[in-house]
């Protein structure tokens, strides 16, 4: 079980790696419907089939050392950044091989080896947060960058407001990146929100916005790099709007048939797994023999780490008590 | 009397006031279309229309705040926050503007609003979507408290709370909402009086929420004479009941889903030593989750709150000794 | 001393008695720094001078029917609107004549006979409670338009991204207006905000805004009229940003000295009273005898109001237990 | 020792953790430029650079937020909230981010931030600018409270509050700014640990913030041997001090300034009641404000708070009668 510091010098290689990892989020995933279903996983989950395009971009243009601030709907961007399924799906077992050792849960997935902070369960919360760590990074003088990931319905949210705005005035080296996926909930997004062009809203604060295609790697990784870029350089932040899809429904309960006919099999068309296979399949990277092998490969590596997390040991009551006050005289990461 | 799960209580209190009342209306993430993510505004679109029942952008502060104006000039806004967590991203809303504004008007104005937002640990939401939070809305003068316990206090006093001419937060323990009961729609419940759901000579059992269901299963298997109390209302407490238990059993114990320090446990606690003393046979204690935040995983969170066995061998132990006994988290030598 | 509906008329009367409430607000404020000076006020205060067309203008374009929500730096709206002078003084100097008799304060004045509500002393606070009030108008049916008022920095908070969000979306009949007079406490806007026309945030909403000379209350009237006519008639809400200047400091104790130097000079070159004065005069509604008589004539009534309030009861010790709970029985207005 | 103002003391306590560790950082509004609103940041702009010392927008979530993700990567923000109750606004992000933070990376993250807000009645700034609000930030696991009560805990705890690794929020009574007192830079304080301002055997007064010089003039007048605690830290609260001293007096009063319901002291009268029952001579009870919001007129704002007659005369009514005192306000049958 290679490292999450190796896996995301993986993600960073190349084109396959990242096709890869984007097969491994479909299949995480889908491997997540099915132990909800069978009352292996407990509590509630927030899938992100197809918008594994996303997550894998960020990741192959960030460094290690760059920071990101994301939310519970978060498995793409922790598997992405490098963090293992097992510590993914054992965290969201509540196993003791969870990257947080099953106190957090599915909505909240850490590992700063990566710089993934603890995922935040409230909209609009990591927004500030994501602005913060980039207030450490300006202060002392270093070029990392934090990047703050969110959802459409999260723009309308007070935090979001005021961490833009405090990110423009004191130039901060930090990326917002709306994941606009159209729904906040159950709620299309033109019930809770008067514009559709969401980045349009950095113009309240005076900020360098765009939209990209949220379904294809390679216009994810051209905007974030133009961003990161203008962050470590001293150009301060950008908005980024990823015009994205949520296959599945909102959360664990949700069957999404609120969504207009059709809307879900037009987006599929857009695939990010199959844009990508075809592009490289068209560009001779490799063969379609060589993608569904990766694909049936996946899905039994997968199999294996559920395996693993069943088998994984359940917290004991003395977790519960740690990790609530910092020891004195350990300094803090 | 009907049987009913407790969401079913909620719409039915909800629908009820808002055919007696038209200046009753609801709104909230996802309660009108999609008729709550806990189901709670079941019909409510379909039978009053999307005038009064509406559903909002992500903007607690807004729509709580908008609740506030809207309450002020006629209406009675119900408004739902999903998890009474995100109430930190709206408190200003409530205890500063809405609880105050009756005063800052010299009378002129009430506030006849309601906040319901559902509550509490069981069900694997992790620890920023599972806490209870009393703490928040307490030493509110002006704003009023009540968390429901089953269905029929989930349908009474959610229409006393509608009824209320000031603000009133209602907690709705999560875990509760799929739980039958029968309901006696005849049956009232005014804000301010406790539910005495067993009475008892040997000892005082004041709970909440989903912990009066413990609390009662604990009283039943430590075979202990205990009168139930459910509060049901946090601020303002009903002091004469509890304190006339106590008077009576000379004996107190608060089962509360709140971390041992600076949970409302404390407030009774407090009080009823205070002010009878000389009727206490036994210190009062309070039975409560320890001070950690709700852990995720099941196994841990089963044992988070105040379980029938712990509650049980307190009760048993303090009717013996006397004395106020150690947490299981004592015992078993953690932290 | 007559109604404060009686001084709503008045005020929406003619140019005159606009003139003379403009004047009656000027001295009002000037007697206030006066008071505090010798210590017959304690706490603080928020003086609105050099800003006494707004408060005037916006008066005369509102039925006392519609619905105002200020902040704590409300003595001119509280006049403008009709309060007395002595209910206004008598609750800043905590007395039972004041308006909440004096349990409220400086910066909690209300009557609702003109659609005052208790002004909040929370950045932003009023800006949700204020799209409520018109959310309760919209859900009756009545035309009656809701009235938020507010200041420059205000606008970075989240309260006001959440309630021109909602009332956005909800269509709802309620005129934001940013006072804007350059200066959030001690800070100039362009160290805390990144853009300089506030109106332009109204865009993040879809919603109708602009700018107006706030030192000109025909300029006032005029924005104020164009948007509550929409409001009235189900067009939804508007932004107006109002440019005006803080002549005194933020609160009793700032002396101001942060001010660029001429800075003030230049704005009092446009000192609402004195534009208006010439206005009137170079358009033959009164002459400048009849102008300074009006002023003096002022001065000498709001001393009357001053000898007034410091007649005034102190309010009972039992009062401060009155008015926290509604009893019950009795239905609220 | 040195003589200097509550607000000094703040200032040179903020100036000396500058000065040894570089990632302490200030930031809020108008504490740069203007260094202070009510000048507790004098002379930090000019010393430390617009780097580490910064003005805010008004955005109290965003730039609490912003002292959050600035604590996870390294810096020691201090985040000044002009008025306590503006957290209303934010507190979101000091009680469910911040202080969850490191429990949600398993300990691989520490969030060492503070967050400075000032509070308390007594100057005239009306009833949402005038509360301590202790409840808000009570029952929150990984989150520290502190209070200061002069010039010497100013100093000391706003240095160990700074040096602390966890989120710490320090409440700075307003009224006590302006006010003198001797200041050793070398004396430390713990949080978590209270102090015994005076030694006493008939009766033991646990005080907060501003209450605490009331407590102690209280004393002197009342002529009863109490032994006066400032508990300094709310939570975690000093159980050992405070407990220790009730079995030697027997006798426990706090005195606090919060509404009689819901306030802090409740939950040192319950602890104490239930841990140490038997050491009790007589009922441990609470001398608060009223349940009311606070009043503006001055007149009435001085009555809002416990006075030292109204204090001395609770303390020696117990001692004689063992009984709990009534209120002024029940005395004066208000309410
Ligand atoms: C402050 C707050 N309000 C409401 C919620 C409940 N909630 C969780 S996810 C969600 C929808 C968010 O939509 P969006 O921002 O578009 O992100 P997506 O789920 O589509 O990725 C809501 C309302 C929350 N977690 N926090
Ligand atoms: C939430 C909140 N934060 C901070 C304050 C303190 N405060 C009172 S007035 C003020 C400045 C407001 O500036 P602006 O919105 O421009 O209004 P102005 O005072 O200029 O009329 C501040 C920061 C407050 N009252 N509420
Ligand atoms: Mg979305
Ligand atoms: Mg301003």
């Amino acid at each position: 079980m290679s490292s999450a510091l190796n896996r995301r010098e993986v993600v960073q290689q190349d084109e396959i790696a990242q096709f890869e990892r984007m097969v491994e989020i479909r299949e995480f995933e889908e491997q997540i419907n099915g132990l909800f279903a069978s009352g292996e996983i407990r509590g509630t989950t927030h899938l992100c089939l197809g918008q594994e395009a996303l997550s894998v971009g960020l990741a192959a243009e960030l460094r290690p050392t760059d920071i990101v601030m994301a939310t519970y709907r978060g498995h793409g961007i922790a598997l992405s950044l490098g963090l293992t399924p097992e510590s993914v799906l054992g965290e969201i077992m509540g196993k003791t091989i969870g990257c947080c050792g099953g106190v957090g849960g599915s909505m909240h997935l850490c590992d700063m080896s990566v710089g993934l902070l603890p995922t935040s369960a409230i909209v609009g919360g990591g927004i500030p947060i994501a602005a913060g760590a980039a207030l450490a990074f300006q202060t002392k003088g270093t070029d990392s960058v934090s990047v703050s990931v969110f959802g459409d319905g999260a723009t309308n949210i007070g935090a979001f407001h005021e961490g833009l705005n405090l990110a423009a005035i004191w130039n901060l080296p930090v990326i917002f990146i709306c994941d606009n996926n159209i729904y906040g909930e159950y709620s299309r997004i033109q019930t809770t929100t008067p514009i559709e062009d969401l980045h349009l809203r950095a113009e309240s604060y005076n900020m360098p916005h765009f939209s990209l295609d949220g379904m294809d790697i390679h216009a994810v990784r051209k905007g974030v790099k133009e961003a990161v870029d203008r962050a470590r350089n001293g150009g301060g932040p950008t908005l980024i709007e990823a015009k994205t899809y949520r296959f599945a429904g909102h959360s664990r309960a949700d069957q999404a048939l609120y969504r207009p006919v059709g809307e879900l099999e037009l987006w599929q068309t857009r695939d990010p797994i199959k844009v990508t296979q075809e592009d490289l399949i068209a560009r001779g990277v490799f063969t379609a023999e060589q993608a569904e092998k990766i694909k049936t490969e996946m899905k039994s590596t997968i199999e294996g780490v559920v395996a693993t997390c069943k088998a994984s040991s359940e917290p004991t009551l003395a977790s519960m008590f740690e990790n609530i006050w910092t020891p004195k005289k350990v300094a803090h990461v | 009397m009907s049987a009913m799960r407790v969401r079913q209580a909620i719409v039915s209190a909800l629908a009820d006031e808002m055919r007696a009342d038209s200046s009753v209306m609801v709104f909230g993430e996802d309660v009108a279309v999609a008729e709550g993510p806990f189901k709670t505004s079941e019909g409510l679109l379909a039978e009053f229309g999307s005038l009064r029942v509406r559903d909002t952008p992500i903007s607690e502060m807004g729509f709580t705040g908008a609740a506030v104006g809207a309450a002020m000039l006629g209406m009675k806004p119900v408004v739902e926050i999903m998890f009474v967590e995100f109430l930190g991203v709206a408190l200003d809303q409530l205890v500063t503007e809405a609880a105050k504004m009756r005063y800052l008007s010299n009378g002129a104005l009430s506030v006849p609003m309601v906040v319901r937002a559902s509550c509490g640990s069981g069900l694997g939401f992790g620890s920023q979507h599972s806490q209870t939070l009393e703490n928040w809305f307490a030493a509110t003068p002006g704003l009023k408290v009540v968390s429901i316990s089953d269905a029929q206090s989930a349908y009474s006093l959610m229409r006393a709370a509608i009824q209320d001419p000031d603000p009133v937060m209602v907690l709705e323990p999560r875990i509760l909402y799929a739980e039958r009961g029968e309901v006696d729609l005849a049956l009232q419940m005014e804000i301010g009086k406790a539910r005495v759901l067993r009475e008892g000579k040997e000892f005082t059992v004041v709970s909440l929420g989903q912990m009066v269901n413990v609390a009662r299963e604990a009283i039943a298997v430590s075979g202990v004479d205990a009168e139930l109390i459910d509060l049901a209302t946090v601020v303002p407490w009903d002091r004469q009941t509890v304190l006339n238990s106590v008077k009576k059993t000379g004996r107190l114990a608060v089962v509360e889903e709140a971390p041992q320090s600076g949970g409302w446990g404390s407030e009774i606690v407090a009080t009823a030593t205070s002010q009878i003393f000389s009727h206490l046979k036994a210190a009062p204690f309070r039975i409560t989750t320890p001070d950690v935040p709700v852990p995720y995983s099941g196994v841990l969170e089963s044992r988070y709150v105040p379980t029938v066995e712990d509650v049980a061998r307190q009760l048993k132990e303090s009717l013996v000794s006397n004395q106020t006994p150690k947490t299981w988290w004592e015992l078993e030598g953690l932290k």
